[in-house]
């Protein structure tokens, strides 16, 4: 049976490499057949995650690293996204809805990943190190469309020319 | 992102395709609107019909855009919001702040 | 400075992620602003390692990985392509121009590797697992527009913007 | 990749176009190949022009292709190679096995 996918993607920590790592997440997302809106947000908020760990996080050193963990566990489509950097206290940062902020050209990263995702989770490695795991709900619908027979096929015919 | 610049009837238009992200057309939208206010443009629009994404920091973008203008005694307005861009600017209150009109032919005539 | 892109991915092994693993393939590729048609040939020498992995490494089980470890090294493109299966000899590999074998459906694939790489090699690890190496020659130009000003220009108006 | 089939002048024509590749397309290729034999064609073109990329797994099945119409007594041809196909076919000396022709109208003329 084929399985949802399971992504394991590291990369330098680059604004570019933001990029790289939504062609992966909307091509992954795409797998799920998830509804294209839903999907759009999502991939708003791997891409507000991958940029703070790559800007905040690791401070655009390239040296240092940014993980993405794509995967469905238990009915939950789970993203985790990991830096190198110092962490910082989820609870500190500004609402970017009160009056002094909503003109400010920063912080509605976290916000908007809040919005687009049923829940998301700070923790911090005790030698330093950002994880953000990011959760969403996915109707049993899209489990069954992403375990759909097409590859048990392929591979049936993989082998036969073998 | 592509961006290009026109001018009609006193006003100055960017003309905003594709995607305002990090690391992929935010730079270029900021040295466009600089652009145009250091060439003494006073109506500016920015149609964002052809935008099929924007992030945090392209909003971020916008924002910087909008004060550049007001401290620069310019008008700046957007038109052509795709829903995608509109509910994003709804969810963090901006439509309010914005001057948002559904085309360039309404924002002309208002901002006239 | 920017440097090239160092991408590290790992997948589960089905047919469908040798097309997720080609979207980063082609993405790092353009970064290196390689000749395209180059670049062509490095995607399908990359698309016959994973599948390789995929279909002779890891025999389609979803649970074992395929890893691509993509980046230069020394003026080199050096792409690395991991499985968890039983390994195989690469001398006793059927060559694909014997006339006996020009009209088998299958066989050709090390063969393109080899045609559109600079150097493969291939090795085994104690308990099982291949790596295949796989290296091309960049021209210093190439290597000059990888690591243009752009990025450090972002950096610091992303700085100013705090 | 999307593949149409078409009748036209006793010809049964196939219309490829995309990657045909491993996991998406090799599968759709057979299956467009064993339905015009079954459905009892004796003359087959596939049509590669829109064809951007093919691989090992892809020119397997244009061979098995091959293989299977000549088994069924029919005809099959290549026609509108793209270079990079070209080349890939040149490269393992396939070239000399496959009847190959520039367009569609230049094979009917010459199997016709
Ligand atoms: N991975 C991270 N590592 C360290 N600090 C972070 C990280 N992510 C977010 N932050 C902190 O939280 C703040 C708010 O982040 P966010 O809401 O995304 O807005 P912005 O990135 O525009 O500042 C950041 O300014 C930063 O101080
Ligand atoms: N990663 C691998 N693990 C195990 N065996 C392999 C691997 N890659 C290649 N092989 C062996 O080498 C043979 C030739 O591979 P290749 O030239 O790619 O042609 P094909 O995949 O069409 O058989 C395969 O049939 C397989 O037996």
């Amino acid at each position: 049976m084929s399985s949802p996918p399971q992504v394991h993607l590291s990369i330098g920590s680059s604004v570019e490499n933001v990029e790289l790592v939504q062609l992966v997440v909307e091509e992954a997302l795409n797998r799920l057949d998830l509804d294209p809106d839903d999907a759009h947000w999502v991939g708003i908020a791997v891409r507000e995650a991958v940029a703070n760990a790559v800007k905040h996080g690791n401070r655009h050193d390239p040296g240092k690293r940014v993980a993405l963990d794509f995967g469905v566990e238990d009915g939950e489509l789970v993203i985790r996204v990991c830096d190198e950097g110092g962490g910082f206290d989820p609870e500190g940062v500004d609402n970017p809805l009160a009056p002094e902020n909503v003109l400010k050209p920063s912080g509605r990263g976290i916000f908007y990943m809040k919005r687009f995702m049923d829940e998301i989770d700070y923790s911090f490695g005790p030698d330093g190190g950002t994880v953000v795991t990011m959760r969403k709900h996915l109707d049993s619908e899209h489990l069954d469309s992403a375990s759909g027979p097409s590859e048990d096929q392929e591979k049936e015919q993989e082998e036969e020319k073998g | 992102m592509t961006i290009s610049v026109r001018q009609t009837e006193g006003f100055t238009v960017l003309d905003a395709k594709g995607k305002i992200t990090i690391g992929s057309g935010d730079v270029a939208l900021r040295e466009a609107i600089q652009g145009a206010l250091d060439a003494g443009g006073k109506k500016i629009l920015v149609n964002l019909k052809d935008v099929s994404t924007i992030d945090s920091s392209g909003i971020g973008e916008l924002v910087s855009a909008y004060t550049s203008a007001s401290n620069r005694g310019a008008e700046l307005a957007l038109v052509g919001l795709p829903p995608k861009v509109q509910d994003i600017l709804q969810i963090t209150q901006l439509v309010t702040v914005f001057d948002i009109y559904d085309d360039e032919a309404e924002a002309m005539s208002s901002m006239g």
